[in-house]
């Protein structure tokens, strides 16, 4: 098919990397108040946002992701104590090597959303999705190259 | 740098700075002020040069303190020889100054241990590259001692990151040999912490020289390169920007992972990239290629070297043997410069500057969301926006 | 062996059975791609999450012989713990069984049914697809030694010390002087109640020396400790003794007390040696011994008594010091009611129910309450700006300085050798501040009294004894412990010994073998958080149940 | 021979801390609760003090832990009428009020709300929001299972024949002929961690409460900011709906009548103030103050980050001579200065830092347990040399705030001292040999 008719049928394919106590706690809470939220967004539990490494988010942007969302506790609120302020230090990395090669770096986000912001996790995974509809599907997806 | 108490010690170098650094050495192990040296002695086919531990005269006289080329990167030799924790023995090791930046970084990873060990760094004039030495020795030993004893680079002859190199004289060594803005036949012997006073005091040296000279003849020609050194970073980044950058840039890429084999900052007991986690399925394969319309292998390349930029670029000293190494030339050594120089600054962070400096991975700031990086505050701002 | 998966959709009534096609759901899934030489077995039920529902889901995974069973139902914070304990009576292991949260992800977001049903299905599959690479787990049970040490031998060190030792519990009490007490032992009166401090002190004193299971050591320091919650190997060093005391305890206590910071070194307090001016704790000896009196011998005339010494500098209130403060100016009144007593404050500081009663009565005394702006000593002169008033300047006869409470020497050290951490002030750090105030970093360790911050008399007991609630409650006699199943593993192959794991972990469950040369995880101390994992370059870690190859399984379907 | 199973009687913080620890200890806890849900006061709060910690996140997890608990019954809309026998062989009567939905049986996935015709003022969202006769109190509360209200409810309350939640509840779980029931509980010993409740504004005409929009309270402030409140944490003054540009917090609301300093209110004041300046930067807020108390290690450090910058301290010499009174769409706020001197403060909203008062039904309960109070109405403890857990009767424990005003700190502490001193009296009952022990923790 063609570009034009990829762009016209594109639905995002965002992975989204939720931390158990906080995010994960908000989206439920998003789900039980019958928010609308995008389909593009698969939810991916992990037990803490300093779980997800470099190889994991790499491999996810390798293999086509549109989107890569880590979300968790704010600073200040982690369950292990000090986890997501390690896990924002490794996303900048990332980010900053992204940025460094042009990769476009707004693929990948990192938020903080509490377990009582039901609202705000719509917002922000709504937000997302639209910026990344918006952006188009992943390159890689159409490259034989890589 | 700019430290007012700074002594030095005057090095008599009539007959060139190697043989004075030679017979610093001897009498270093005669003043039993060191039980062995790691020094770069020249193979007997005399086509490169090899890392050597001895304690013996004889040998001594063929060393090379300073050599020409670097076939191995002297960080890598010094974590062989103390990975397992301090020998008992007392080692004295010269190295290019990103040689010891690199074991600084390592230090920090636990990979090298320096209690008993003595690095004394020097003005490093720049390495020829590896492939340029292989090709023509006799050309280059001339070439690279002129540049040596002229305390001068010429940039046709080294490795593009020497050219461009603002870390090429005092790091953080014990004993540093100042050689810039000096007349010829006369060097300077600058210790640089307790350890490397201790070993010109046993040695009876008493440091009396102004070194006000040569520090400014390195602050000068460090501004000069620091120019350079953005210019040719700039140009790098722009050459390597999005998937066509990378595609154009690796595409002569083989997949040997030499670059990641020679670097002293990959300490990884088995690069995760080459572990069996990182390989793709080949069903996987094939989905990819029938959805691509076809795929090019060996996959992952770009994945490999972006994975690379990610783990130890914060640590890449820019000493360029991952270009050496590369059988295709491509400039990996150049794009990792450039990619440091970004991470690093991340973190207001500088590999090997020191052995006390923090890796930026271990530690957070709780407030820093702003100085980390602006994208992670840009998150944050969306989030307010939300709100 | 084959794999069998039992795929089961839960309707959950209206909420999934009404958002979803179900129908659609189960007939795509023998139709997945990749998965012909597995056995899918599809099936729904209305409420799997009910009585019946769970009877049906039990029947039918011993009946049909799962390998592996999926879920896809509500959210893992629901019913996770619901479905696994049927796995267990059903004789699965509970780790080959995943839960997929269709309803709140799936149904209930996403209103259009078609869309929802598709993502559901797209849910599933990755839900089969990491199954299979998920592996079993096996719960393990500690042996544990109910036995506790308590380091510090005052207030708070003396009532852990009783309320633990029972029978079948021994408690080893270190104090580091050669005396039990501490400060407190010297008191003339307790707060909040003015009881007769060295009394109480000296009966429960009594008591520890009474009881066969506490076993005191005099001038005793920790030398080293190893271990973990249950699992303590310590080493005291007894001044004296030649050799050391090794034991083995299940819990340790720290109960190091505080020290009055030096209020000589605060600025705009000047004055000598020479002159008339004092710290709280020398006049409760001064009162404990002949009673309070000047350096002439004469009892004081006119006394100031200036409250938050060193408050700004230290950047913290200390808690106590409005109370004793007061009490200290009853004793001056209790000699003679003609001493002139002033009490100069900024804040009076009444955190507790009986502390303004408290308040009122010193005022009933006659003591005369300044509030103040600015304050400064230069001898027994006392200048001061009251609230809404000039500056101005006071002579006495004598002076009282509340300096702050701080930790004692030693402290730190005492932290780096059980691995704790310590606060901005140098107090020890609370697990968690509001909600796990005695407990530290390090499972079975605890921090009560004023080395957790300052506090009174009354209020260290009463963390002492919420230390020994959480004892009391861990380490039951001749119980054991289960540590958490889903913790990190280091693969020895990748290691290489950087330590950069073992320095981000907040539980100080990893350590380092030198022989080996590589980091080691503590399975019983490991809370699974996965930080380690996220640290590790080499991919020489694997957080169980959360391995990247079972994460890479639900990317790789979420991206198919 | 003595009872094992303990009754813990008040699900907040102090009281869900309590009976984890003792189901952990191996005993089986009878958790009662009179309100529809768990978790106490700290979920209503957005953020706790002095870390600014998203309360949710704290005490969720501690929610789950205690609902998914084997050995814990946790008994919502219950309270206790009677308590017979003697240290560790009580028998406790509770009373369970009917809940009229099967909590087995129920999901909580809220299809019943919809239909139900009714609708009131909600009081857990301090009447700032509505609810229907059939809810739950707000969202993400725990246990996710509505409750009837047959005051309102048409047809419990006979005014009409309704059954439309009954009819959209799909499992059958909304029974309106359900009744209350009454049980009997041996237990061994009572741990009574029932909280506190707020000083009642309005008995001070001078602050205005009631009278003035701008007026609120704690805990009204609280579910105004709250993300899960009733205005998704959107500030706006009740009725003007305008959003406040200028709000004065005044502490020691009923200090002197209470005669106690609260040890909190200062705190909670100086979060409102960081507040308000995260949602409303633009916004001027005043503390009038006059002690300050910041007695926790942390507390000094949080009152510095927001002194000045977020907020204007002013102080207030006089609490009698305060007025609120009202002044177009705003008010005024009357107060004399360090000096004495009358000022007045033109601003949107004012917040009254209530005191902490005994909770409502501490002297029925106290009546009911035959133990003792305090002058001020706060549960006594035993022992005059220092403070204690002890009620004045053998068995019976006080933790939290039921016991005296307390930050979550200090009751979290109470709860685990109390804990403490149950084990060792159970124990100490039947001295306890390591298989017994043993068996116990098999449950």
């Amino acid at each position: 098919m063609t570009e034009v008719q990829q762009e016209r049928e594109f639905t995002p394919r965002i992975v989204g990397f939720l931390c158990n106590w906080c995010t994960y706690a908000a989206a439920d809470l998003a789900g039980s108040t019958k928010l609308e939220i995008s389909p593009a967004l698969t939810v991916i539990r992990v037990m803490c946002s300093s779980r997800v490494d470099h190889n994991l988010l790499l491999t996810t942007f390798f293999s086509g992701a549109d989107g890569i969302l880590i979300a968790g506790c704010h600073p200040g609120d982690c369950h292990y104590g000090k986890g997501n302020y390690y896990a924002r230090r490794r996303y900048a990395v990332l980010k900053t090597v992204m940025e460094g090669l042009g990769l476009e770096p707004e693929r990948l986000q990192l938020s903080w959303v509490s377990a009582s912001e039901g609202n705000r996790y719509a917002d922000v995974v709504n937000a997302f999705s639209k910026k990344i509809k918006a952006l188009g599907p992943n390159p890689i997806n159409r490259r034989r190259d890589f | 740098m700019s430290d007012p108490e700074k002594q030095g010690a005057g090095l008599e170098a009539a007959d060139g700075i190697k043989s004075a650094v030679r017979d610093f050495l001897r009498k270093a192990l005669e003043n039993s002020a060191a039980d062995a040296v790691l020094v770069p002695v020249r193979t007997p086919a005399e086509d490169s040069y090899a890392w050597i531990l001895t304690n013996d005269p004889n040998l001594l006289e063929k060393a090379s303190p300073a050599a020409p080329t670097m076939p191995v990167q002297g960080a890598k030799a010094l974590k062989s020889l103390t990975r397992k924790g301090e020998g008992t023995a007392r080692v004295i090791a010269v190295m290019r100054p990103c040689e010891i930046r690199a074991a600084m970084e390592l230090f920090k990873l636990n990979q090298v241990h320096l209690d008993n060990i003595t690095l004394i760094s020097y003005d490093c004039v720049g390495a020829v590259p590896l492939q340029d030495y292989v090709g023509d020795p006799a050309g280059s030993e001339e070439r690279f001692d002129s540049m040596l004893e002229a305390r001068k680079t010429d940039a046709a002859a080294v490795k593009p990151v020497c050219r461009i190199c603002v870390d090429f004289s005092l790091v953080d060594s014990d004993v540093h040999i100042g050689l810039m803005g000096l007349a010829g036949e006369s060097a300077l012997l600058v210790p640089n912490s307790e350890k490397g006073q201790a070993l010109l005091d046993t040695m009876g040296i008493a440091c009396e020289a102004d070194v006000s000279g040569w520090m400014q003849a390195v602050s000068e020609l460090k501004a000069e390169r620091e120019g350079n050194r953005s210019e040719a970073l700039s140009a790098t980044g722009a050459g390597l920007q999005g998937l066509d950058g990378l595609s154009a840039t690796f595409a002569d890429c083989i997949g040997c992972h030499n670059c990641q084999s020679v670097c002293p900052i990959c300490y990884c007991r088995q690069c995760y990239f080459d572990s069996e986690a990182a390989r793709q399925d080949p069903a996987a394969l094939l989905d990819t290629a029938i959805a691509r319309g076809g795929m090019a292998f060996p996959g992952n390349k770009v994945m490999f070297h972006t994975g690379r930029m990610a783990h130890m670029s914060l640590s890449c000293v820019s000493c360029g043997q991952c270009t050496d190494a590369c059988p295709v030339s491509i400039p990996v050594a150049d794009i990792f410069s450039y990619m440091a120089r970004l991470t690093q600054a991340t973190f207001e962070y500088v590999a090997g500057r020191n052995d006390g400096e923090p890796l930026p991975l271990r530690q957070f700031k709780e407030d820093e969301v702003e100085k980390v990086h602006e994208i992670v505050k840009g998150a944050e701002e969306e989030e307010a926006a939300h709100e | 062996m084959k794999a069998k998966i039992g795929v089961y959709v839960c309707e959950c009534g209206p909420n999934i059975g009404q958002t979803i096609d179900i129908p659609k759901v189960l007939e795509s899934i023998p139709k997945l791609e990749g998965y012909e030489d597995i056995e899918l077995v599809p099936k729904s039920f209305g409420l799997l999450c009910s009585p019946d529902g769970k009877e049906h889901l039990k029947k039918e995974i011993t009946e049909n012989g799962y390998t592996h069973l999926v879920i896809a139902a509500c959210s893992p914070r629901d019913h996770d713990a619901t479905f696994m304990n049927v796995c267990k009576e059903a004789g699965l292991n509970p780790y080959l069984y995943k839960i997929i949260n269709i309803r709140e992800h799936c149904g209930w977001i996403i209103h259009d049914k078609d869309a929802a049903t598709d993502k559901a299905i797209q849910y599933i599959r990755s839900g089969i697809s990491r199954v299979l690479y998920q592996s079993e787990l096996f719960e393990r049970q500690l042996e544990i030694t109910p036995d506790v040490l308590v380091i510090g031998g005052g207030v708070a060190g003396i009532e852990a010390a009783l309320s633990l030792a029972c029978e079948d519990r021994k408690v080893y009490l270190a104090e580091k002087t050669g005396e039990l007490g501490g400060k407190a032992a010297r008191f003339s009166s307790l707060l909040p109640r003015q009881s007769q401090g060295a009394d109480i002190i000296k009966q429960k004193i009594e008591a520890v020396e009474a009881n066969e299971n506490i076993l005191v050591f005099l001038n005793t320091e920790l030398e080293s400790s190893i271990g973990f919650l249950g699992n303590f190997e310590v080493v005291l060093d007894c001044d004296g003794d030649e050799e050391k005391t090794d034991l083995k305890v299940g819990a340790i206590i720290v109960a190091t007390g505080y020290r009055m910071s030096d209020p000589g070194g605060q600025s705009g307090y000047e004055y000598t040696d020479a002159d008339e001016v004092y710290t709280s704790l020398e006049i409760e000896r001064m009162n404990a011994g002949g009673g309070i009196a000047l350096r002439s011998g004469d009892k004081p005339g006119s006394v100031a008594l200036i409250h938050c010494v060193g408050r700004q500098e230290k950047g913290y209130c200390s808690r106590i010091c409005c109370n004793y403060m007061m009490k200290i100016g009853g004793y001056f009144k209790g000699h003679s009611e003609a001493t002139q007593v002033t009490e100069f404050f900024f804040d009076m500081c009444l955190p507790h129910k009986a502390d303004q009663q408290f308040f009122d009565k010193s005022v009933g005394l006659g003591i005369d309450f300044k509030r103040v702006k600015t304050i400064g000593l230069s001898g027994t002169s006392v200048e001061f700006t009251e609230i809404g008033g000039e500056q101005q300047e006071m002579n006495f006869d004598m002076v009282v300085l509340a300096s702050a409470m701080e930790p004692p020497e030693g402290t730190e050290a005492l932290a780096a050798l059980l691995e704790i951490d310590l606060d901005e002030r140098g107090f020890f750090k609370e697990a968690h501040q509001t909600t796990d105030p005695v407990a530290t970093s390090i499972d079975g360790i605890f921090v009560v009294g004023a080395s957790q911050g300052p506090r009174d008399v009354s209020d260290s007991m009463l963390l002492a004894q919420a230390a020994a609630g959480r004892i009391r409650s861990q380490l039951i006699p001749g119980g054991k412990i289960v540590p958490e199943v889903k913790v990190s593993e280091i693969l020895e192959a990748y290691c290489t010994g950087c330590r950069t794991c073992l320095e981000v972990c907040g539980y100080g469950a990893i350590y380092f073998d030198d022989q080996k040369g590589i980091s080691v995880v503590n399975e019983a101390v490991c809370r699974g958080c996965g930080n380690c994992f996220g640290s590790c370059p080499s991919g020489a870690l694997r957080t169980k149940h959360f391995t990247n190859r079972q994460l890479f399984r639900e990317v790789t379907e979420a991206l198919k | 021979m003595h009872h094992e199973n303990v009754v813990v009687v008040g699900a907040g913080l102090a009281g869900m801390k309590a009976s984890l620890l003792l189901a952990q200890a191996g005993k089986k806890v009878h958790l009662v609760e009179t309100l529809p849900l768990i978790g106490g006061k700290t979920i209503k709060n957005e953020e706790s003090f002095p870390n600014l910690e998203c309360s949710t996140c704290l005490v969720a997890p501690i929610q789950q832990a205690v609902l998914q608990n084997a050995d814990i019954e946790t008994m919502t809309l219950s309270a206790v009428e009677k308590i017979e026998g003697d240290k560790g062989n009580f028998t406790v009567t509770v009373k369970k009020a009917a809940r009229y939905v099967k909590v087995a049986d129920c999901i909580g996935c809220g299809m019943c709300y919809e239909p139900c015709p009714v609708s009131v003022s909600n009081e857990w969202e301090e009447n700032l929001g509505e609810r229907k006769a059939i809810y739950v109190p707000c969202a993400g509360s725990l246990p996710n299972v509505p409750t009837v209200d047959p005051e309102h409810c048409l047809k419990l309350s006979g005014k009409e024949e309704c059954n439309a939640c009954v009819e959209a509840c799909m499992f059958g779980a909304v029974n309106l002929e359900d009744e209350d029931e009454t049980v009997e509980i041996e237990a061994g010993a009572v741990i009574v961690a029932t909280g506190s409740g707020v000083f009642d504004v309005s008995a001070l005409p001078n602050l205005g409460y009631g009278e003035f929009p701008g007026v609120y309270t704690p805990f009204e402030f609280e579910r105004l900011f709250a993300s899960n409140g009733p205005t998704l944490g959107e500030l706006k003054i009740r009725e003007t709906e305008k959003v406040p540009g200028k709000i004065a917090i005044i502490h020691c609301v009923g200090r002197k009548e209470r005669g106690y300093c609260s040890g909190v209110c200062c705190m909670y004041s100086f979060k409102f103030a960081h507040f308000l300046k995260k949602k409303l930067p633009e916004a001027s807020v005043y503390n009038l103050h006059s002690d300050i108390c910041v007695m926790d290690k942390s507390y000094q450090k949080f009152f510095d980050g927001v002194n000045g910058t977020h907020s204007e301290m002013l102080y207030n010499s006089s609490m009698e001579e305060l007025k609120v009174t009202g002044d177009g769409d705003g008010v005024k706020v009357t107060y004399l200065d360090e000096a004495g001197k009358e000022n007045e403060l033109d601003v949107d909203m004012v917040i009254l830092a209530a005191a902490m008062v005994p909770e409502e039904g501490a002297s029925g309960l106290a009546e009911v347990l035959g133990i003792d109070l305090d002058a001020l109405g706060f549960f006594k403890v035993r022992g005059d040399d220092v403070v204690s857990v002890e009620s004045s009767r053998e068995g019976i424990f006080i933790a939290g705030t039921a016991e005296g005003p307390k930050d979550s700190q200090s009751s979290v502490i109470q709860a685990e001292a109390a804990v403490g001193k149950v084990l060792a009296f159970l124990d100490s009952c039947r001295p306890q040999t390591a298989e017994a022990a043993a068996a116990d923790r098999q449950g």
